[in-house]
């Protein structure tokens, strides 16, 4: 199948162009660094995770240290660094909560992507995989997950057991479970039929190797792309949940719940919850360039788009314009 | 070139020995990572009515990019630097966009090699057949339905009426190429580009292919420029063939007199590699090494690498595509002493 | 999905196209047809006399029946609009002035009996004369039927109550022991005609107030009419409307917008001076500490919390100074308020010393200590969990928030308490509505009370001999238990008592009261430049 | 499709049932009502009583068989809070957020198929990175948080439109409707332009240029039809989102929807109303997956038919 390499009629690479044989595929990083977007998403969200890593140790007790004089001081440069952010109603520094902030959103929503990413797409793609009782079972499993009201779970939880990070990191993931699996079934029901698959299997390989080596990495980048889009879901999901009083518990401190909290002082002290949600948006609009990107990257028939000069990049797909 | 001895079938407002393909020093650059490359350097060609013109080489010679440059489908990575090419006695590399898509279909056509692809999944195939009528005809939804089922009836398809209403997935391979071959001659154009047409297809039904594309040949007068791999096709099929390597033409004649004698080593070389007959559907044999990469195509002949015949000569100079006998050419400083060899 | 035919029939694109034109008219239909919007009533039309007065509200109300009336987001619209008690308590003095009944009368020679002369002339909305019938009816549907009325539990308790007509104007009340507030209970029983229902609880009930319902959109809005036949003053506007929204940013926006002339309970940093005026609500905030569970069961543990707290800190940031400290359960105008209590002061040093010194006797004072709080209990309520915890570690006690809705809060506020919680800070807010601290007393201060963790038998027998004397002599006995509570018991570390913010359009005026947040008298409104006096006969 | 319909229903009766079921068991684990019904001093008799009256002191088997009983007949309970029948509650306040969520949709759907095509026509453009970015910010904008700045913005300052509620005429829906918009707006315009992008690079979209089909032909005659299995499966997705409850919307524009409905009977375990508003949507939601995936059938033959070996 992969012998045929004669790309006339493919979006693959024109003849020889992008992965000439032999030749070493450019570096990611030469590539990231001629996509400035990309570069760009990369660096805010290297920056975010290291925050959300180091940034605790350097605040100390700041985020939390209140200060009922200093309460709702607008962003200056008269209070030292940690009033570059202004304050919020308690006297805190909203940097130094935004900080405090990152690594419980991250902790958050990272792990309940993750989840929902495995568990969704391993139930998604054995069920696609071998189609008949197993499919409908999990698609109804899906649909079911699906119309079950999550903030029922997210008021027991939190109510009846204890709100924690775990808590809701778990709700979160089974909420996010049906999307995965419908998009991972999805794709897989399309590439069972293709022969490779068939061939694969009337050999006698076990189903889990087949779909590990032929499936998954043919579904992963959709899926990755799922997951992008869910990453800014889940922050959003959490800090709705703040909005209903059922989030991230005070005195921790999330992006979401600024927000949440933050909203009652839209008017009168905006900082408290733009801010994160500012911090929110960049996050997830880095997140999603960048998964784009990667996506482009590792797809061998469409990296060469990445390495289009810049000026060419808007022209047109067809009729080429003479210049001879 | 020889005059074509078929018989008209029809009139011509042209002069029947009018080429209805001229490609003259198509260049076609492509921009990637590494730098700009030239992928098509200065190809040209020309084909008449009723002709069939081979365009042979390996994968990765340029063959299908001058195809694409041609109709003007180039991936945007890909840009035509220069060169023309003439259809009907117009360069349709000037024309405008616009212009140019009225030319596509009524006079210049072109078959893909994977019909499975080529043709619309969520589309019944009798609507992307009577979609030529549609777009250059003006028909009605309904009479370019009948075109359709028509133009099924005379490619072969069993029951063309019943079949219409069905989706590509729903044919054989051999079956969907023919529909594909149906849609690229429903306006009779004056040329036709088959790009492998045959490729993906099992050995009997390729042999069907070539059939049907020789008697639409036939009866539509077509010029058409077959691409492939395939010496045995080309053999078979072809009146005349240009032999592409490395984005050049290194060589041009009728069939016969190339293969009977080639003035190029690189022909040469994958002549001599067919044990005794060229069988059909075989790859293109080995010459030993392998085509320069486009970055680093070497300043004098692009062959020079893997020529048993190469000299000093070769590694500074490009051999030009030269006239070395009727109707022949070939890009090689020593052609003369092929002939002899 | 799999046919069997080699050929399958298959859909021409025009009826995939047809289908897409049913769902883009299914949608528009369902758009255009159905009744939620687009069913404007043109009653918008402002708050100019004989107009609408649009009162905007917290929450819907799930039902207008009277006898729910204590509920308060069914009492503000029912209360002292559609139906009327016999008695009233005016607000701010706490005196009872005579409604429904003109005269009333504890028996000399048996307490356990009272009489009510009945006011003449008045009628139902439904056009039925107002009786004594009617008041022994409805005292006695209120009290001793199977409804479970919220009045019969928040007001009555377990108290035996006959009610009688001895005529149409004259109606008997006995009780099982002598009550000497029965008037004060009985001002919180809203009067129905003998007709209503004693079997189910009514949505839309009839009553004898100014205003009658006429209209109960379910989720949208409740319309009240004028009730012409009003025996009293007839109010200025002739329809009021109410609608609901839950973010107190909205209801601002519809004040500074002009679409409401009132709105309830405002945050304070949704509050300006043009839209909004702040009310003392009878509402106090406390602490109170379990004192079954180490630490809390050590007082000096108690006390170090209560003077941990910055209080004033706490009533200027967070409620914007619209709140005094508090020292006490009850505001003043309670019968029972101490005057000569003052608020505990912030010292956080001598805090840390007395958590040091019970540390040092073996109190566990690093044992973790839960602070529970109801979501949107007050405004600014998790940041004021939130300055209370940061306050309490600031002493040396480990403390975590716990912020909860309502019904797990209950749990934790009524007996039996769950088990296992630990020691519990629960963050109270405590309403005397009625006016007396025996209320207060009963629930919150017995030994065994309902939302009471522990207690004295010294505490329980002060506050028995204070619940028998009227008069000036229960002002003092109850004044004398508060003390007591405080230096014997120290169960509750309070807060402050809070002040309401009512949102209110300058186009109208209307002052409101210690009560409003429970009972909002339209008839009290009018157009600005039309200021009507206070009808208090 | 008959066959395809009738084994699809009967194959949601299970999960449906489990959805009940689930609902039903972790409304009792929430905590009892009792307490929130029951005036704060009743006594030991009365919670009896109220307990015995709407079944809560039988075991949780013993309700929920009592309760299968009775949705069997269509008879889902009496609200705790309100005293009406749930099941008209949850009628009454269906069509509120079923026409939030067809309006929203059906804007958010024609949108998304623009901007996306749009951007993927001419992948990595400035018009492209441009569209891709207002989707994502879009899409990651906080719901409540862009009502309450449109309610300050458009009701408050402005004055070009109501703050909030139902009553008036088509203004009254922009806020709720912008706010519902912004997230499945910004998720469908990146799904749309990715397989719009997939779509135009396909060969067939070469062959129909060989044909001279117009540009406009080329993206909405053959891309777009080829591009819309993801896009209507994400669609559904988040159709589903708005129907389970746009609480959020509904709660600030005090829109009468079942989620705002749902939240308040979960907070007021007012179990009747719950279980007849998470029977109602998921009734719902399991016929919208179907019409999903009978319209994933309509546009793509390959769904409906066996591909060919």
């Amino acid at each position: 199948m992969t012998t045929t390499a004669d790309p006339a009629t493919g979006s693959a690479p024109p003849e020889g162009a992008a992965a000439p044989p032999g030749a070493r595929p450019p570096r990611w990083w030469r590539l990231l660094g001629r996509d400035w977007a990309a570069a760009v998403a990369a660096t805010v969200l290297g920056a975010v995770l290291l925050v959300a890593l180091l940034g605790p140790l350097l605040i100390g007790d700041r985020a939390v240290r209140q200060n009922l004089d200093a309460s709702l001081r607008p962003p200056s440069l008269d209070h030292g660094f940690f009033g570059l952010l202004g304050t919020d109603v308690l006297g805190r520094s909203v940097l130094a909560r935004l900080v405090e902030g990152a690594g419980t959103t991250l902790s958050v929503a990272v792990p309940a992507v993750l989840c929902s990413l495995v568990v969704g797409s391993a139930l998604g793609m054995w069920a696609g995989f071998h189609g008949g009782i197993r499919e409908s079972l999990a698609m109804r499993l899906a649909d079911a997950i699906l119309s079950f009201p999550s903030l029922l779970i997210a008021v027991v939880v939190l109510y009846v057991f204890a709100p924690s990070v775990g808590n809701l990191v778990a709700i979160l993931a089974v909420a996010r479970i049906p999307v995965y699996l419908r998009t991972a079934r999805a794709e897989s029901t399309e590439l069972r039929s293709r022969l490779f698959v068939d061939a694969a299997r009337t050999f006698g390989t076990a189903s889990w190797p087949i779909i590990y080596r032929h499936i998954l990495p043919i579904a992963l980048p959709t899926l990755l792309t799922v997951a992008t889009l869910d990453f800014c879901f889940v922050m959003l999901t959490e800090s709705s949940l703040s909005f209903l009083g059922i989030g991230i518990q005070p005195p921790e401190v999330s992006w979401g719940l600024m927000v949440a909290q933050g909203r009652q002082y839209l008017q009168t002290a905006w900082w408290i919850a733009v801010l994160p949600g500012v911090a929110i948006m960049l996050v997830t609009v880095s997140a999603t360039v960048l998964a784009a990107w990667v996506r482009l990257a590792t797809d061998p028939a469409q990296r060469w788009r990445l390495t289009l000069p810049r000026k060419r990049r808007g022209t047109r797909p067809v009729t080429p314009e003479v210049t001879a | 070139m020889p005059a074509s001895t078929e018989t008209e079938t029809r009139a011509e407002e042209r002069p029947a020995d009018d080429p209805a393909l001229e490609v003259r020093g198509l260049c076609v650059d492509l921009h990637t990572a590494a730098g700009t490359v030239r992928a098509v350097d200065h190809v040209g060609f020309t084909v008449r009515r009723g002709r069939t013109l081979a365009l042979l080489g390996e994968s990765g010679c340029g063959k299908s990019m001058t195809a694409q440059a041609i109709v003007g489908l180039l991936d945007p990575v890909a840009e035509v630097t220069g060169g023309s090419v003439t259809v009907a006695g117009t360069d349709v590399l000037r024309l405008s966009p616009g212009k140019r898509r009225k030319l596509a279909g009524p006079v210049l056509s072109i078959v893909f090699q994977d019909a499975l692809t080529a043709l619309n999944p969520v589309q019944p195939v009798g609507r992307q057949l009577a979609e030529p009528f549609r777009i250059h005809r003006g028909l009605s939804r309904r009479a370019a339905r009948e075109k359709a089922i028509e133009l099924m009836a005379s490619v072969g398809i069993p029951e063309p009426r019943q079949r219409a209403r069905s989706y590509p997935h729903q044919f054989s391979g051999g079956m969907r190429q023919r529909l594909l071959i149906a849609m690229a001659v429903a306006l009779e154009p004056d040329v036709l580009l088959a790009d492998e047409p045959t490729t993906a297809l099992d050995v009997t039904v390729q042999a069907q292919i070539m059939r049907l594309l020789r008697d639409l040949q036939t009866e539509h007068r077509l010029a058409v420029v077959l691409i492939t791999h395939d010496l045995a096709v080309v053999a078979q099929r072809a009146d005349d063939v240009a032999v592409m390597y490395a984005g050049n033409v290194v060589e041009t004649g009728p069939v016969r007199e190339v293969f009977a004698a080639p003035r190029h080593p690189y022909t040469r070389g994958l002549l001599d590699s067919v044990p005794e007959h060229a069988r059909r559907g075989e790859r293109l044999p080995a010459v030993p090494g392998s085509p320069p990469e486009l970055s680093a195509i070497p300043a004098g002949c692009v062959f020079q690498a893997r020529c048993p015949l190469a000299r000093e000569r070769c590694v500074t100079e490009r051999p030009v595509l030269a006239p070395v006998g009727a109707g022949r050419s070939a890009a090689c400083h020593f052609s003369e002493e092929l002939a002899h060899a | 999905m799999t046919t069997k035919s080699a050929v399958p029939p298959t859909p021409s694109p025009g009826r995939a196209r047809a289908s897409l034109a049913a769902l883009v008219s299914t949608t528009l239909l369902l758009t255009s047809a159905c009744a939620v919007a687009n069913s404007g009533d043109g009653g918008d039309a402002g708050s100019g006399a004989g107009g609408t007065l649009r009162v905007v509200l917290g929450q819907e109300p799930p039902t207008l029946e009277p006898c729910e009336a204590s509920l308060t987001s069914t009492g503000v619209v029912v209360r002292s609009n559609i139906t009327e008690p016999l008695i009233e308590r005016d607000p701010t003095s706490g005196e009872l002035l005579p409604l429904l009944a003109t005269g009333w009368q504890q028996s000399e020679e048996d307490p356990t009996t009272w009489t009510f002369d009945i006011r003449e002339g008045v009628t139902f909305q439904n056009g039925e004369p107002f009786t004594a019938e009617d008041a022994a009816f409805t005292i006695d549907r209120a009290v001793n039927s199977d409804l479970a009325c919220n009045v019969d539990g928040y007001v009555f308790g377990d108290m035996e109550l006959t009610a009688e007509a001895t005529s149409t104007t004259r109606l008997t009340v006995t009780t099982g022991d002598p009550d000497p507030i029965l008037p004060l209970r009985l001002s919180f029983v809203e009067i129905v005609p003998r007709t209503t229902s004693t079997e189910a609880k009514v949505r839309e009930p009839v009553g004898t107030g100014p205003y009658a319902v006429a209209e109960w959109r379910t989720g949208i809005s409740i319309t009240l009419r004028r009730n012409e036949d009003y025996w009293g003053e007839a109010p200025a506007y002739s329809t009021a409307r109410y609608v609901w929204r839950a973010e107190s940013s909205v209801r601002a926006a519809m004040i500074d917008r002009g679409e409401a002339d009132i709105a309830a309970a405002l945050d304070p940093e949704d509050a300006t001076e043009e839209n909004s005026v702040p009310y003392p609500n009878n509402e106090t905030t406390a602490l109170r500490l379990d004192g079954t569970e180490a630490p809390l069961d050590d007082i000096r543990v108690r006390r170090a919390i209560s003077l941990a707290i910055d209080r004033d800190g706490i009533v200027d940031t967070l409620f914007d100074g619209e709140a005094d400290p508090a020292a006490q359960l009850v505001p003043r105008g309670v019968v029972g308020f101490n005057d000569e209590l003052s608020p505990t002061p912030y010292d956080p040093a001598a805090a840390r010393a007395l958590v040091d010194e019970a540390a040092a006797d073996g109190v566990p004072v690093d044992r973790r200590i839960t602070l529970i709080a109801r979501n949107s209990q007050f405004p600014r309520v998790a940041e004021t969990a939130e300055a209370l915890q940061y306050q309490l570690a600031e002493i040396g006690l480990n403390v975590r928030i716990r912020m909860t809705d309502t019904a797990a809060h209950l749990q934790y506020q009524l007996r039996p308490f769950p088990e296992d919680a630990g020691p519990v800070a629960l963050l109270i807010m405590h309403g005397n509505q009625a006016g007396d601290a025996a209320f207060t007393a009963s629930q919150y201060l017995l030994a065994e009370g309902p939302q009471s963790t522990f207690g004295t038998p010294d505490l329980d027998q002060r506050i028995a001999e204070a619940d028998a004397v009227a008069g000036p002599a229960r002002q003092d006995a109850f004044a004398d238990v508060l003390t007591h509570q405080d230096e014997t018991v120290a169960q509750y570390a309070y807060l402050a008592h809070m002040r309401g913010l009512l949102g209110l359009s300058p186009s109208v005026s209307y002052e409101p009261d210690p009560a409003t947040g429970d009972e909002l008298r339209l008839a009290e409104v009018s157009p600005a430049g039309d200021p009507r006096p206070r009808d208090e006969d | 499709m008959t066959v395809f319909l009738r084994n699809r229903i009967a194959s949601s009766a299970i999960p449906l049932l489990f959805v009940v079921l689930g609902v039903f068991c972790l409304a009792r684990l929430a905590g009892d009502p009792v307490d929130l019904y029951l005036p704060l001093s009743a006594t030991e008799e009365q919670r009896a009583e109220f307990s015995a009256a709407h079944g809560f002191d039988q075991s949780i088997p013993a309700q929920l068989w009592d309760y299968l009983g009775q949705v069997v007949r269509l008879d889902f309970g009496e609200s705790l809070r309100t005293g009406q029948s749930a099941g008209e509650m949850v009628l009454t306040a269906f069509p509120a957020t079923l026409q939030l969520a067809a309006v929203t949709m059906v804007i958010a759907v024609l949108a998304a198929i623009l901007v996306g095509s749009v951007a993927a026509y001419r992948p990595n453009s400035a018009v492209d990175r441009f569209s891709s970015l207002l989707a994502m910010t879009a899409a990651s904008i906080p719901d409540f948080w862009f009502a309450i700045v449109g309610v300050l913005i458009f009701g408050v300052s402005l004055e070009w439109l109501p703050t909030s509620g139902v009553i008036g005429g088509p203004e009254i829906w922009v806020l709720p409707i912008a706010t519902l918009l912004i997230r499945p707006f910004g998720v469908l315009v990146q799904v749309v332009r990715g397989s719009m992008v997939a779509a135009l690079s396909a060969p067939y979209v070469k062959v129909a240029r060989s044909k001279g089909a117009s540009e406009r032909r080329v993206v909405f005659g053959h891309a777009l039809r080829n591009a819309t299995t993801p896009v209507l499966t994400v669609a559904g997705d988040l159709t589903i989102g708005l129907v389970n409850g746009a609480v959020v919307v509904e709660t600030i524009f005090g829109w009468p929807g079942i989620g705002k409905l749902m939240i308040d009977s979960i907070l007021q375990r007012d179990f009747a109303v719950l279980q007849a508003a998470v029977l109602l949507t998921a009734v719902t939601i399991f016929a919208l997956n179907i019409v999903v995936d009978v319209a994933h059938a309509l546009i793509d033959a390959r769904v409906r038919q066996p591909v060919q070996a």
